[in-house]
């Protein structure tokens, strides 16, 4: 699969929520290529420290060659993500990693808590090119609040969804976990895409395992390249084994992943 | 040889009976085996190519976590996952085979016995051209000491890898060392046709919220920018302990950092760590190399190693 | 004590006979004679403020340049400039005994003599709390071999200088060394009273320009955060190995990498170049710390040393 | 002398010619106290890379407690200067040093070398502050071209100095060495300030040394702290000695330097 190196000039920095922000880089190589599920590994700044590049989902893939990541300040590289202006630099590499398997259309359901939502949109944005109505098709997104979720909830809103919401303050929607939505539904589904903290993809993983429902979750492991070469992605697989989330995911069944750890 | 500005620029250099066409080369365990970087990287550039550890058998390396950021660093607790001498062979020697570059195999063993072994299934493999002993490991037999801290062992593994192989041997050293010319004048002693510096210091994080380490492993190993000027020293001093090339290895990013290492008496040098977050770095080397020499009005790389000029106290 | 929340948060801590109302010093050679930031820190606060290394007679230092910048480090070669011993009590003093602190002295010397001597000079001088013996020095009879990479060395060291003074002892180590429990050990058996560790790592620049070493004396000592995980890795080894208390040094600028520190079981801390770039760093962790242990539902800093989990293999 | 750490905003940042600015900062405790000839220590950012201060010198204290720093790009602190915007913050501690001896009026010369010029600017106003008039005394300046000089040049003027300039390409006044300025002047002086490249310097110093003329020079050398603390920034003294620019300077009497080094 084709992967690219590209100084990507910042379009736009969307202050989305408190410390939630949305950067449009023009990168159109990685932006050609990318597929729902795969991310680009960012360098934040020039300085050696941070030193490592930082992954991001493609959030995102916009006209005219244009990528988008969607992020949470939660350390020194995001907090210098979070400074750059329109005009400067990022040099990205990607896309990388395997996406979501999207081979046929079925009854759908997207589970996003957090910033886990970053890479649905672009999955849910792909799958309206199937040609087929994504009315039947849910769309479940968890946040801390109203102020952290609403624009998300519109925007899958309006590709079409049935959008759900469930905040931890019960400003919006259901207050409580995410996946407490998936329950009246999980019987009339075919599959269902999550990601978002491990403890919530867990629960979704057993709720389809029950079910017999199809599943694919997206994880998070800290990754110091990316491409394969470091091997310090591992989490353990179902079977014992360690599986190298940079490649053989970041996207996996669910019945990959040894939920236990 | 190259033309810039009208000057032939010769970037060869020799390890032993190894012929680089340029001393840049990418360490072991920061470049896979090469082809996780053929998309980014034109892999026939290179001077050479170590690839990941191997071992008799396979390795599952080990559990998560295994790499954490540090500053202008990074640790990692990988713990030689590797697929083993034949999955080696049987799965990654045809792709390296194409890549028009030297490729040498990193080997590591948990006995003098082992790295024996491997130096023996590796030579008279079409496409190796020499082997790089890491000597970091521990030594199962000697209670986990590390081969590489104490120089009779060092010289048992040479010696065993020397009489298995016709291949150069290149031993990799660690600098967990109180004198690291000690090591490498007893590697030389028993054979190593070139020594390579430094490994990974050995190092710590801890996570203050759940008050446990930040590595599943506890310590793991310092690399990248910030060992840079430890490293640095070592290679000065071992070049001038001993009379074999050296390979200079430690926070190597940029052609200046590799310019530093040459200077102090690298014949080549290897860029680890930053291949992770600048896959060209290597590349950029060999370009940032050939534009200084030009500067600097000489005609090959070979007359700056060992260069540096130190005033008399 | 202090009362934060409504919680009593205790910071005293012991190293042997010497009580710090809290775990937070300042290391020697990186806050000079403590007047040099009397404008800037509130002096009264530290735990104690470790001096500029004394010698016997005044030292001027090595050729600049002394010091450069590294990857989140820096080089330094001052070669122990000082003012002697006997400058030292004559101009020193007067303004150290005015600050609300604890007062140790760092004291290096070239023989197990000159040690023993600086010991005698320096007890029975009201204001001074502790020595802190600095073994990494060369030791000119033998050769210039540092006196902190030979365990015989440290021992000689060490009971020459306790066999001079009533003050707690600590005895500083170098990280030069392939096994630095052997060290805290040795110096332990010789009676020191606490270890601190680490010293600098050793390590060079080069010029590419001009061809030369940055530092005049060609190689120095490394400090800063690039150094952190190796220190923090030795001082957790070290903790284990000995039972008098252990004083952590090296990279620590914030509250958590104190609290890394404490954690791996280190008693007290040190707080070197981060005085240069922020010279409140030292005022930031003692609160810092507060703040960690009222989170953390802890009222004494006593309970977290040492507290590190690591889980069963 | 009274020293602050002031986290100061940045007010202004001048584009003067490419790669030197000027930035002006709101650091009321440091414009307070600062004497000319006196320096900061700005940390340029918050990553540790890089980790050290940077010495800057005063170059100018403007009312309302602003103080202005003039630089030259050359290494990744200065650039990173130079990316700062109005708004940000810099982290300053200052003054520093012992700056010009300033007791009394006489026949004046100040010469300045490409940066140099910085901390003779606060001087020259300063100078002012005695109430007689500028119009005998001189002010050279050198710099690389006349885009690097102009502004300076007119500045000083505006002052009421009689100022002369060098550039190395000719561009703008004497085609050569700012030094050759000083030749038929140094019979009337009484006083020559200079700061600029040691070897200006050198020059400087030797024809004050041959002319009996009161000289001081302001020295540069590599800082770790600023403080005295560190001991690093040591040059030789005229006696063999070692001399700490920080504290003991950074302004020197030329017969205090060992100008063979
Ligand atoms: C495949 C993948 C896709 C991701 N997509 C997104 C996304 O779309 N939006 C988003 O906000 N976040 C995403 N993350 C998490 C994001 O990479 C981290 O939040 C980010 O690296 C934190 O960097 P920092 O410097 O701010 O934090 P720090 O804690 O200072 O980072 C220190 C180190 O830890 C690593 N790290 C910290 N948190 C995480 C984490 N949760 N996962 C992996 N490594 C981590 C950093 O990469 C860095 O190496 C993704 C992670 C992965 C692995
Ligand atoms: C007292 C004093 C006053 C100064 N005033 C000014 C001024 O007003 N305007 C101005 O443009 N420059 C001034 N300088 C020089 C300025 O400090 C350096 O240009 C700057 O530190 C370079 O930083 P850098 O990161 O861009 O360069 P780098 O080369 O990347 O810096 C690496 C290291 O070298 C040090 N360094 C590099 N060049 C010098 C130098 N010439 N002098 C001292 N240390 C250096 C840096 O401080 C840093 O520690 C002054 C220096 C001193 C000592
Ligand atoms: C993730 C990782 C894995 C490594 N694996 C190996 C290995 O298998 N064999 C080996 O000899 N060295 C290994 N090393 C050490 C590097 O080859 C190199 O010696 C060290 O990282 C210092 O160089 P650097 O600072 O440029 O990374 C590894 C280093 C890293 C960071
Ligand atoms: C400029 C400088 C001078 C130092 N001088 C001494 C000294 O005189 N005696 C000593 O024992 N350690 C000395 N040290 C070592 C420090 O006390 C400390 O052990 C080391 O710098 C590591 O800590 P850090 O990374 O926090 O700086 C010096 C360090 C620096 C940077
Ligand atoms: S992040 Fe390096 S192998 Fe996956
Ligand atoms: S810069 Fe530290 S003593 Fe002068």
């Amino acid at each position: 699969m084709p992967e690219f190196q590209e100084k990507a000039p910042l379009l736009q920095k969307e202050a989305i929520a408190p410390g939630i922000f949305r950067l449009t880089m023009h990168a159109p190589e990685i932006a050609g290529a990318a597929h729902p599920g795969q991310f680009v590994m960012v360098q934040v700044d020039t300085s050696m420290d941070p030193l490592l590049r930082r992954p991001f989902s493609v959030h995102q893939v916009t006209s005219g060659g244009n990528i988008q990541i969607l992020f949470k300040v939660v350390g020194q590289g995001t907090a210098r993500l979070a400074r750059l202006t329109p005009g400067d630099q990022l040099d990205c590499i990607g896309p990388l990693g395997r996406g979501f398997f999207l081979d046929r259309r079925d009854r759908l359901c997207l589970i996003g808590g957090g910033m886990g939502i970053a890479p649905l949109y672009f999955l849910a944005k792909r799958l309206l090119q199937t040609g087929e109505s994504p009315g039947d098709d849910y769309v479940f997104l968890g946040g801390r609040s109203r102020e952290e979720i609403s624009l998300f909830a519109a925007e899958f809103f309006d590709l079409g969804y049935t959008v759900k919401v469930s905040t931890d303050d019960g400003s919006m929607g259901h207050h409580g976990f995410v996946t407490d939505l998936l329950g009246p539904v999980l019987p009339d589904m075919e599959r269902v895409y999550t990601c978002g903290p491990f403890p919530m993809m867990r629960i979704a993983a057993q709720k389809c395992g029950q079910a017999a429902v199809f599943c694919q979750v997206s994880l998070e492991t800290h990754m110091a390249c990316g491409l394969g070469a470091c091997l310090g992605c591992t989490l353990t697989g179902a079977d014992g084994r360690y599986i190298h989330v940079c490649r053989q995911g970041p996207v996996f069944d669910a019945e990959e992943v040894a939920w236990t750890t | 040889m190259d033309n810039i500005n009208g000057m032939d620029i010769d970037l060869r250099v020799r390890l032993g009976e190894l012929r680089l066409r340029n001393p840049v080369m990418t360490a072991s365990g920061t470049f896979g085996y090469a082809r996780e970087f053929s998309q980014l990287v034109n892999l026939h550039r290179l001077g050479a190519i170590v690839v990941k550890g191997i071992s008799l058998k396979p390795r599952p390396g080990n559990p998560p976590p295994r790499v954490v950021e540090t500053a202008c660093g990074m640790l990692n607790a990988i713990g030689l996952e590797n697929v083993g001498v034949q999955g080696f062979l049987e799965r990654k020697m045809e792709f390296l085979r194409g890549v028009n570059s030297r490729v040498i195999v990193n080997i590591l063993g948990d006995s003098a016995a082992e790295y024996g072994a491997l130096a023996g299934k590796l030579t008279g493999i079409e496409g190796i051209d020499a082997l790089e002993v890491n000597i970091s490991c521990p030594n199962v037999k000697k209670g986990g000491v590390a081969f590489g801290t104490d120089p009779a062992m060092a010289t048992e593994v040479t010696r065993t890898v020397k009489g298995q192989t016709d291949l150069p041997v290149i031993v990799k050293l660690s600098p967990n060392v109180t004198d690291i010319t000690v090591m490498a004048r007893a590697v030389e002693d028993a054979g190593a046709d070139a020594v390579s510096l430094i490994n990974t210091l050995i190092g710590m994080a801890i996570d203050v919220g759940s008050r446990r380490p930040k590595l599943a492993n506890v310590i793991g190993g310092l690399s990248g920018p910030a060992i840079k000027p430890v490293a640095l020293r070592m290679v000065w001093q071992v070049a001038r302990a001993v009379s074999i090339p050296v390979i200079g290895i430690g926070g190597i990013a940029t052609a200046e950092d590799a310019l530093e290492f040459l200077l102090a008496g690298a014949t080549a040098i290897e860029v680890g760590t930053a291949n992770f977050y600048q896959p060209r770095a290597a590349e950029s080397i060999i370009d940032g190399l050939r534009a200084y020499l030009a500067a600097q009005g000489e005609d090959s790389v070979r007359a700056i190693i060992g260069a540096l000029q130190i005033d008399e106290a």
